[in-house]
């Protein structure tokens, strides 16, 4: 049952993840990932990780995709269009290299991967999804982190403003 | 100050050009006038420094003398190890004679950077000296390659029109031999610690090492390239004629005059000590190569029309006979061959410095551009005539004794045949020379604009007759100068053969 | 029971997007779509991540995965805020159609 | 001896007037430079007597004086040591005595020839420096020292004939003697290694000892080395092949011609071949080539000289010749006498070329014999002594040549082998001689004038410092040959060959010279020579002086090819210069454009062009678009894990 | 379970009171820019100062392991930080008349240059994977933006964002590589990275594949080095300073931490040919195409891909002496790029436009300092003796000889011998052709000027006196964590 809420999740995510990289018009183009990313959020839940997944859901596909959007529109980018210059070299062996990229990866993954099931030792899959658990470490074993990510976003902060604001800013 | 020279005379001498180069950082660009003099200064302080090498040079003792020994870099036993013996002993000297004389030539001559020009030329003679006086691989090697910077920008900034291809043809040229050779050093000190459990990079610590044949063939090769193109053997001579005709004349008095005996002379104090097996393996090589550059240099001599190129190919037939000296390996030739790198040092330093009179003047090395000056000009024709004669091994000059002394010694040696190839040397070395002085000094008066000429100045002709004059001494009294070679040379010998004996044994 | 999901269905799922993503990335000319395609693949990541720490019994996959959704976060605003500067100067943000620098 | 001047000053005082002239002669005007140069010649002419009239009067006894040492090396240790022996103090004697004349006669010749104070301060400073070095070459007690002076003597040569430096010629004919003797000096310097080798020694004292001692141990290696020790001589004494240079050397100013390259330096390879007796008489098959390759020259240049219009060139070719004779000498073992041809030789040639010298200053620089004519009346001294000279060459009894080459031909008919052949040819050169030596007498001084006005209304009699040389070397003519009378004028006629005999004294083991031949034989052999060389005289009289030069003229209109090989010096120069000359300025035209422009920097260049081209083409890699870099780095991943992972 | 909520002692503070620091100079800079513009001349010093405190504090910090294991203040450590603190004070002294010249004098830009400088020190300290990632994209941000920072440059935009895709890409395959290890490993510690066996899991060897493209990337090194000229040229050059050094030597001390970790007892042969093979291509694609630039920047941008190719051999050699070599290397080659690149900031006069080594044809009479000091930074990268360059390829080319990679030396000096030709190119530029530009520069700021000969002094310093950086670094490396014997 809850392989196949997985799977069902995890094949619209890759579906809709392919509608995005197909897809000429940007817009739709993020429109398809926010569903990816809601399906993957799905997924998250399965694998025992809903905090992850209300944050997936709140930041990502809430914040950050309609950033995207948002720049999308602001910069009022059209749809791809062909501007007949075939790139035959990037789009050939880009594709060809993604293939033996994927079969690589896969293949590994399945045989890495195959005989091991969640939780196996029995450990209690409430706990595991206790966001009290993840504050007590972010602020114990991963202090140094979370402190770290906030010079990260500090220095993201200052540099978005250094970028986007107006040019007569001193 | 009598512990300072006594001890350390030799880091006196290598380091008071650098000293004076420093020096004439702190002068401001536009003091040209006393950059020149200072730099003329530093170098004669130099020789004068350098001259009690020769006076308190024991004549008996064997091994190096002077020695200094520091610590460079302890951990892998680098250290700053200083000596000489007879044979390095006469190039020191050679250099720093040799540099004034450069120097006091570029006095009237060279118009722009002055004090560039003289850092360079001073960082020049601090780096010849070194790697002369190095008892130790990595300070022989940095010496080496440090050479090649101011030696870069010698021809480079001061040069001749096609200054920049020969100055890149120089630089890349020298350093493709000298990184096979660094590679090889490095091995084998690891070699060395690999079998004591100690890092030393010191010669008197890495001549104990042996090595299996093919080892020590590929070392063997990767050192004798090196020193191979710096000397010039064909085929790997092409740099030289370009840089020696693109250089200013002073640089080309200090290629000729000193750059190319550090091949010779390398050989001598690294290739053979460290890989007598080899050396003598591929006797046949070095002296094949020797004999071709004698013959080689002297035909193609013959085809230049550019008096510079002349005289650049008359060294590769003269190295060639030096390098025909030192594949024979025996005490005669040997001793001929060190003999005969201060021999050409000295006559082809004068013909380059003659030929730098003209060229000042004219602005014309081309031989048809000249031709019956002798009249005009006949000082300088007369001490032209005299190098070209030292040049071409008169007796009663220089160039005599060395070259005879090679070639009786390697008829002595068991290949009679290369003394037999390279004595056609004696042959064609007249036939060019000769050429060259009868189409630039002799023949009817062809050139107008050779009418105004100027005979040479005095500060020219005090450098020129410093060289004539010591031709004349050595062509008299060579034993001044053989002396000094011989224990040299014996040691050599010695540790050769007893290496030999070793292998043998093993 | 929902331990009953296989670690690989996971992994696979994930290597998928990851692939998907670097497809896109390699196959897209408009630069806010490669990077929508390099969320993905970062999005890839976090789902490994996360049934890795499923698989595992510990908390560290989501401590990660809560770290990377920050970065994401930010790396966003950066990057959007490029897109914007970027635009200013070609009117485009065509990867095809930005090579001042090259050669 | 104790107070006896020192050998080494004899070199020394030339050298020092070599110094000053060259120091500071340009400055101090030609008087000063006269009496320096001349000074110096003189003063070593006393000097050299001074030793000589003792030694000749003592016992001959052989001297040698160390000076210093020169080189040690290795197991070489040369001295600078002086030697005098009977054959050296020969040498000395007339070297000095007619070098001191030359010295002389240069005064009026080289005023006369308005050289410019520095040419001629230049020019008495190398015949000083010639003396010198041909001092060292005689007295020299080594090999080495030998060949010092053996180049210095070169040198002075190349300069001396160069003298004229802006005539193209001139300094051509400079060179192409020192070059040409250079070939020669390669093969004596391997002499010198094959001597040192073998013996261990360049002294002569300790070689001669040696190879005389244990004959049979060195004999081997001997046949090499005379054989390049030979080679040495033929370049120094202009034998065929390498005669080429001498001819052209006459470029130089007479006096020049007359003590280099008649009287003293040519002779430096007889010297050495008397000096190197011991090792050559143990190489029978070199001694044979040394004759065959002596008779061969003098046969071939006396044939050249016919046809010269050149007067120099006639003299040149005669010296070529009569050094032929010379070697012709030591080839059948006649040492002494060739000698004594050499000493001879000395006398009537350079008063040849000092009458010559006058000549050419009367007719203006002018040498064609076709302008010539009739200046017996207008110059006395100079025909007479031209004459006696003339009469000495041509072996007229007698007259000093006559003894000489009389001597040679019978130790040619002596020797065993081939000596009947080499007497022949060496008479039939003979008659030659005669002929081609009237040849030029007739048409310089018989018939009539055949120059322009201005050359007539110029001739004159030469000054008295160029008569006077001429005067003592006429006479000499005359009487050096009394000095070695044959045999048959009695038992000590003969002074010359016992005095040197010494040095050619037998070796053990190696028989001597055969019997002294019958005095019948002996009288017939000079009366055929004799008649050979009158008939010569004879005809070239008539011919040239009677006839005016019709019939040679008909002659030669009939034979155009031979005349005109013959006039041509049978085009060796034109052979050697398609053989050797282009050859050479080809191969080393092609090995500097081909081997070092096109092959090895051909090479490098286009390396260093290949690595810059690539990197011309691997910068376009470098598209701009960010999506390529993308994909490089994805391609770089994929082979990474195509290569790592796909292994495991 | 401790029974206070948040665990942090005072070693962890003090352990991390560099980085504080820097973070705290980079706010006080906007501060000051915020409420006091007229101080921005002080900026510099702030930021100077910034450093200094932090290098002091790291100086000063007990040896050994903070935060649970996952910080370390090793001499290792140490060392690296000195060397990026070195980086950061040249970037930072450079930047002032640079800024100046170009009328940018923004705090910002200072700010950024702390908090990357703070995120590389994350990198060579933080032994956790998450920590060095997150060190990683703090770095990262902060140089997207300060590739870009010259908004009215479209070159400089344009920097920004080819440095960002790429970036953003490669740090998706460093953080894809890091989840595949965290897999294998249960952990995101490094030490957990030590088990038997590890090595052979092919997720971990795909992990550690990707952790060598995403920081092969950070190095330049081919074939991940598209981005590096393309970025150099658009960026402030005081900011290429930095970035062309430090983050470099940063992602190879992580490599060698992580393949140590994984490979105790050295590494796999595939392991060995594949970065062998990256470090020729990088060495020998870099200096072939450095010959054919024409762009100061972009030539120092190969000679850099093909200097990190050099390097790379320490990492094929592997074990701790090489990682000793690798940081006498970097120590030669900061001073030498970072010294290349103050000269590229002093010479040229307009900072917006491109770089033409043309122009600076003449240079060596115009600014004989600058010029002088370019062209021994360049015989420095050439590895010309008695400079700091040639030590560097001494020891690594010692380590080399010494375990046997005979072939890769002998590639690598034949490569030193092409990058003769264009860094000799660049010296013929300077000294002796005849200048385009007649008009005098600008008199060197005296920020230059020291930037200038400190990097010289660095030159020769290390080069005539290697020892007491060898034996520091040989030091530093013998405290490398995890490390197999």
């Amino acid at each position: 049952m809850e392989r196949l809420v997985f799977d069902a999740a995890a094949l619209l995510a890759m579906l809709f993840a392919g509608v995005m990289v197909v897809s000429r018009d940007p817009v739709k183009s993020v429109l398809a990932l926010v569903v990816s990313f809601f399906a993957l959020a799905v997924c998250y839940v399965m694998v025992l990780s809903p905090f992850i997944a209300g944050l997936q859901v709140i930041v990502y596909a809430g914040a950050i995709l309609v950033l995207f959007l948002f720049v999308l529109m602001l910069l009022n980018v059209g749809r791809e269009q062909p501007d007949g210059m075939p790139r035959p070299i990037q789009t050939v062996l880009g594709s060809l290299a993604v293939f033996v990229f994927a079969g690589l990866l896969l293949g590994m993954l399945r045989a890495s991967g195959s005989k091991i099931p969640l939780l196996t030792d029995g450990l209690d899959p409430v706990e595991m999804a206790r966001p009290a658990e993840l504050a007590r470490l972010l602020f114990s074993d991963y202090l140094l982190h979370f402190e770290a990510v906030s010079v990260l976003l500090l220095a993201a902060l200052v540099g978005a403003f250094v970028l986007a604001r107006r040019e007569d800013a001193p | 100050m009598d512990a300072l020279l006594h001890d350390h005379l030799l880091t006196l001498v290598v380091f008071i050009p650098a000293a004076g180069a420093a020096l004439l950082l702190l002068f401001p660009r536009s003091a040209e006038g006393a950059a020149r003099n200072l730099a003329l200064a530093v170098s004669i302080l130099d020789l004068a420094v350098s001259l009690p090498l020769w006076t308190r040079f024991a004549l008996t003792q064997e091994g190096f003398q002077f020695r200094e020994k520091l610590a460079w870099v302890p951990q892998l036993g680098i250290s700053y190890s200083v000596g000489i013996d007879g044979i390095s002993l006469l190039l020191v000297l050679l250099t720093t004679v040799l540099t004034p004389v450069a120097l006091l030539f570029s006095l009237t001559h060279v118009e722009k950077e002055v004090r560039g020009y003289s850092i360079a030329f001073l960082i020049l003679e601090t780096g010849m000296l070194g790697s002369l006086v190095a008892l130790d691989l990595v300070l022989f090697y940095v010496f080496w390659e440090v050479m090649l910077v101011p030696m870069y920008f010698i021809i480079g900034i001061w040069g001749g029109p096609r200054r920049i291809y020969a100055s890149m043809k120089f630089f890349l040229f020298t350093m493709a031999g000298s990184l096979l050779m660094f590679l090889a050093i490095l091995f084998i000190a690891i070699r060395y610690h690999a079998a004591t459990g100690l890092w030393s990079f010191a010669l008197e610590d890495v001549t104990r090492l042996t090595f299996t044949g093919y080892t020590e063939t590929l070392l063997f090769f990767a050192f004798a390239l090196a020193f191979a193109i710096k000397v010039p053997v064909f085929p790997v001579h092409t740099w030289l004629p370009d840089a020696h005709t693109e250089a200013p004349t002073a640089g080309s008095i200090i290629l000729a005059g000193v750059l190319l005996k550090l091949g010779v002379y390398g050989y001598l104090r690294f290739a053979l000590p460290l890989f007598p097996d080899a050396a003598l393996r591929y006797a046949w090589l070095v002296g094949l190569l020797g004999v071709i550059g004698v013959v080689y240099g002297a035909l193609v001599a013959y085809a230049q029309h550019d008096m510079k190129r002349v005289v650049a190919y008359s060294s590769v037939s003269h190295l060639g006979l030096v390098v025909v000296g030192v594949g024979a390996f025996t005490t005669m030739s040997l001793s001929g061959a060190v003999l005969q790198m201060i021999n050409h040092g000295l006559s082809t330093g004068a013909l380059f410095l003659l030929v730098g009179v003209l060229y000042e003047r004219r602005h014309t090395r081309e031989l048809d551009a000249y031709g019956g000056i002798a009249a005009v000009v006949p000082v300088t024709t007369a001490l032209f005539l005299i190098a070209t004669l030292s040049s071409i091994g008169l007796p009663g000059l220089n160039g005599f004794v060395g070259e005879f002394t090679i070639l009786l010694g390697t008829w002595l040696s068991p290949h009679r045949w290369w003394a037999m190839a390279a004595a056609t040397g004696v042959v064609l070395s007249a036939i060019y020379m000769l050429t060259l002085v009868q189409r630039v000094f002799w023949n009817p008066f062809a050139n107008e604009a050779n009418r105004t000429l100027t005979d040479i100045r005095p500060s020219e002709f005090i450098a020129a007759a410093t060289l004539v004059v010591l031709m004349v001494w050595i062509g008299v009294r060579p034993n001044d100068v053989l002396d000094r070679i011989r224990p040299a040379v014996e040691t050599l010998q010695k540790s050769v053969a007893a290496r030999q004996i070793a292998e043998a044994g093993r | 029971m929902i331990g009953s999901i296989p670690l690989s269905d996971v992994l696979l799922a994930s290597g998928a997007l990851f692939a998907i993503g670097v497809a896109g990335a390699l196959l897209r000319r408009n630069a806010i779509q490669i990077f929508l395609s390099i969320e993905l693949m970062m999005n890839a990541a976090n789902l490994a991540l996360l049934g890795y720490g499923a698989a595992l019994g510990t908390h560290e996959g989501q401590i990660v995965v809560f770290f990377v959704i920050a970065i994401a976060a930010a790396e966003a605003s950066v990057g959007l805020a490029i897109f914007v500067a970027l635009f200013r100067h070609t009117e485009t943000i065509d990867v095809n159609k930005i090579n001042l620098l090259k050669w | 001896m104790t107070s006896a001047l020192p050998l080494w000053v004899l070199p020394a005082i030339p050298l020092a007037g070599f110094v000053i002239n060259a120091l500071l002669g340009t400055r101090l005007g030609k008087s000063f430079v006269s009496t320096v140069g001349v000074g110096a010649a003189g003063l070593v002419t006393l000097a050299a007597y001074s030793r000589l009239i003792p030694f000749f009067s003592g016992t001959h006894a052989t001297v040698v004086e160390p000076v210093t040492n020169w080189i040690t090396v290795a197991g070489l240790s040369i001295d600078v040591s002086f030697r005098l022996d009977p054959l050296s103090a020969l040498m000395l004697a007339f070297v000095t005595f007619v070098a001191f004349l030359i010295h002389v006669y240069a005064i009026g010749y080289m005023h006369g020839d308005h050289a410019t104070d520095a040419g001629y301060a230049r020019f008495f400073a190398y015949l000083n420096l010639f003396l010198f070095a041909m001092l060292t070459l005689v007295l020299a007690e080594s090999f080495l020292l030998m060949f010092v002076g053996w180049e210095g003597v070169g040198l002075c040569s190349y300069l001396l004939v160069g003298y004229y430096f802006d005539r193209e010629y001139a300094a051509a004919a400079g060179r192409k003697a020192f070059v040409v003797n250079r070939i020669g000096d390669y093969g004596f310097l391997l002499g010198m290694f094959g001597i040192f080798a073998a013996f261990g020694s360049l002294n002569y004292s300790e070689v001669f000892r040696k190879a005389a001692e244990q004959p049979a141990q060195f004999s081997p290696a001997l046949s090499v080395i005379c054989l390049c020790l030979f080679i040495g001589a033929m370049g120094k004494s202009a034998q065929v092949p390498l005669y080429v240079w001498l001819p052209d050397a006459m470029a130089g100013p007479t006096p020049v011609s007359a003590l280099i390259h008649a009287a003293t330096m040519v002779t430096a390879g007889v010297y050495m071949l008397a000096r190197c007796n011991v090792l050559f008489r143990l190489a029978p098959e070199v001694m044979l080539f040394v004759a065959v390759i002596g008779c061969f020259t003098a046969l071939f240049a006396g044939t050249i000289a016919i046809a010269q219009q050149d007067l120099k060139k006639v003299l040149a070719y005669s010296t070529i010749s009569q050094l032929g004779y010379m070697f012709l000498a030591c080839g059948v073992g006649a040492f002494g006498v060739g000698m004594f041809h050499v000493m001879t030789h000395a006398c009537f040639k350079a008063c040849l070329f000092l009458g010559a010298g006058s000549v050419m200053h009367a007719m203006s620089d002018d040498l064609d014999l076709r302008h010539m004519g009739g200046l017996r009346a207008k110059m006395p001294i100079t025909f007479w002594t031209f004459m006696a000279a003339t009469l000495a060459i041509s072996g007229i009894p007698p007259f000093a040549g006559f003894f000489s080459k009389d001597a040679i031909l019978a130790s040619s008919f002596e020797a065993p082998g081939l000596g009947k052949l080499l007497w022949f040819v060496g008479l039939a050169t003979a008659g030659l001689t005669a002929f081609y030596m009237f040849r030029i007498v007739s048409l310089t001084f018989y018939g009539e004038f055949r120059g322009t006005k201005e050359q007539a209304h110029h001739v004159h009699e030469a000054p008295a410092s160029m008569t006077f040389p001429l005067i003592v070397l006429g006479l000499l003519s005359l009487v050096a040959g009394w000095l070695g009378l044959p045999a048959v004028f009695g038992e000590h006629a003969d002074v010359i060959g016992p005095f040197l005999a010494p040095v050619f004294a037998p070796i053990t083991g190696h028989a001597a010279a055969g019997e002294a031949m019958p005095h019948a034989t002996e009288w017939l052999l000079m009366a055929v020579s004799v008649a050979v060389a009158a008939s010569g005289l004879y005809l070239a009289y008539v011919w040239y002086a009677k006839q005016g030069g019709r019939t040679p003229a008909r002659l030669a209109a009939s034979y155009p090819a031979v005349y005109g090989l013959v006039a041509d010096k049978y085009r060796i120069d034109e052979l050697y210069d398609v053989l050797f000359v282009r050859p050479f300025a080809w191969l080393a035209r092609t090995l500097w454009k081909v081997v070092d422009v096109l092959i090895i920097d051909g090479f490098l260049n286009a390396a260093a062009f290949l690595v810059e081209l690539a990197g011309d083409f691997l910068r376009f890699l470098q598209t701009g678009n960010v999506r390529n870099y993308a994909l490089t780095f994805f391609l770089g991943l994929v082979a990474l894990l195509l290569f790592v992972v796909g292994a495991i | 379970m401790n029974d206070s909520f948040v665990h942090f002692t005072h070693a962890d503070l003090l352990s991390i009171a560099p980085e504080i620091a820097l973070l705290v100079a980079g706010c006080l800079i906007l501060l000051v820019e915020a409420f006091a513009p007229a101080l921005r001349r002080w900026f510099a010093t702030i930021a100077l100062a910034g450093v200094a405190v932090s290098l002091y504090f790291l100086v000063n910090a007990p040896a050994g392991t903070t935060f649970g294991g996952r910080y370390d203040t090793s001499p290792l450590t140490v060392f690296v930080g000195l060397f990026l603190g070195a980086a950061a004070v040249l970037a930072i002294l450079v930047s002032r008349p640079y800024l100046e010249r170009a009328g940018e004098e923004r705090g910002e830009f200072y700010a950024l240059l702390l908090w990357g400088h703070l995120g590389v020190s994350l990198m060579t300290r933080g032994l956790d994977l998450i920590l060095i990632f997150i060190g990683l994209e703090t770095l990262s941000l902060a140089f997207y933006v300060l590739a870009g920072f010259f908004r009215r440059v479209a070159a400089s935009s344009e920097a920004g964002l080819k440095y960002f895709l790429t970036g953003a890409f490669g740090s998706a395959f460093t953080l894809y590589g890091i989840a595949l290890l965290f897999g294998a490993s249960g952990g995101t510690k490094l030490e957990e990275l030590v088990r038997p066996g590890l090595g052979g899991n092919p997720a971990v060897a795909f992990g550690l594949l990707f952790l060598l493209v995403g920081f092969g990337f950070k190095m330049s090194l081919a074939p991940f080095h598209a981005w590096a000229p393309d970025v150099y040229q658009g960026m402030p050059t005081p900011a290429v300073a930095y970035l062309s050094v430090a983050p470099k030597g940063a992602a190879l001390l992580v490599l060698f931490r992580v393949f140590s970790a994984v490979f105790q007892d050295g590494l796999p042969d595939r392991f060995r040919a594949g970065l062998a093979a990256l470090a020729i291509l990088s060495m020998t694609l870099g200096n072939v195409v450095a010959l054919a630039q024409r762009d100061a920047k972009r030539l120092l941008a190969y000679s850099g891909i093909a200097q990190m190719g050099y390097v790379t051999i320490a990492l094929v050699v592997f074990g701790r002496d090489a990682l000793a070599a690798a940081l006498v290397y970097f120590c030669a080659y900061l001073v030498s790029n970072a010294g290349a690149f103050a000269a590229v900031s002093a010479l040229y006069r307009d900072e917006t436009k491109a770089h033409p080594v043309a122009l600076l044809a003449g240079a060596g009479r115009r600014a004989p300092f600058a010029a002088a000091v370019f062209a021994l930074c360049l015989f420095s990268l050439a590895g010309i003796p008695a400079t700091a360059g040639f030590i560097g390829k001494f020891f690594l080319f010692k380590a080399a000889l010494e375990k046997g990679f005979y072939a890769l030396a002998l590639i690598g000096v034949a490569n030193s011998l092409v990058s003769i030709g264009y860094y000799l190119k660049v010296v013929y530029i300077l000294y002796m052709r005849d200048p385009v530009e007649t008009e005098a520069p600008p008199a060197l700021a005296l920020a230059d000027r020291l930037a200038l000969a400190l990097c010289a002094a660095g030159i020769l310093a290390i080069g005539i006196f290697p020892s007491t950086v060898w034996e520091v670094a040989r030091h530093a490396a013998a405290t490398l964590p995890f490390a197999g014997p």
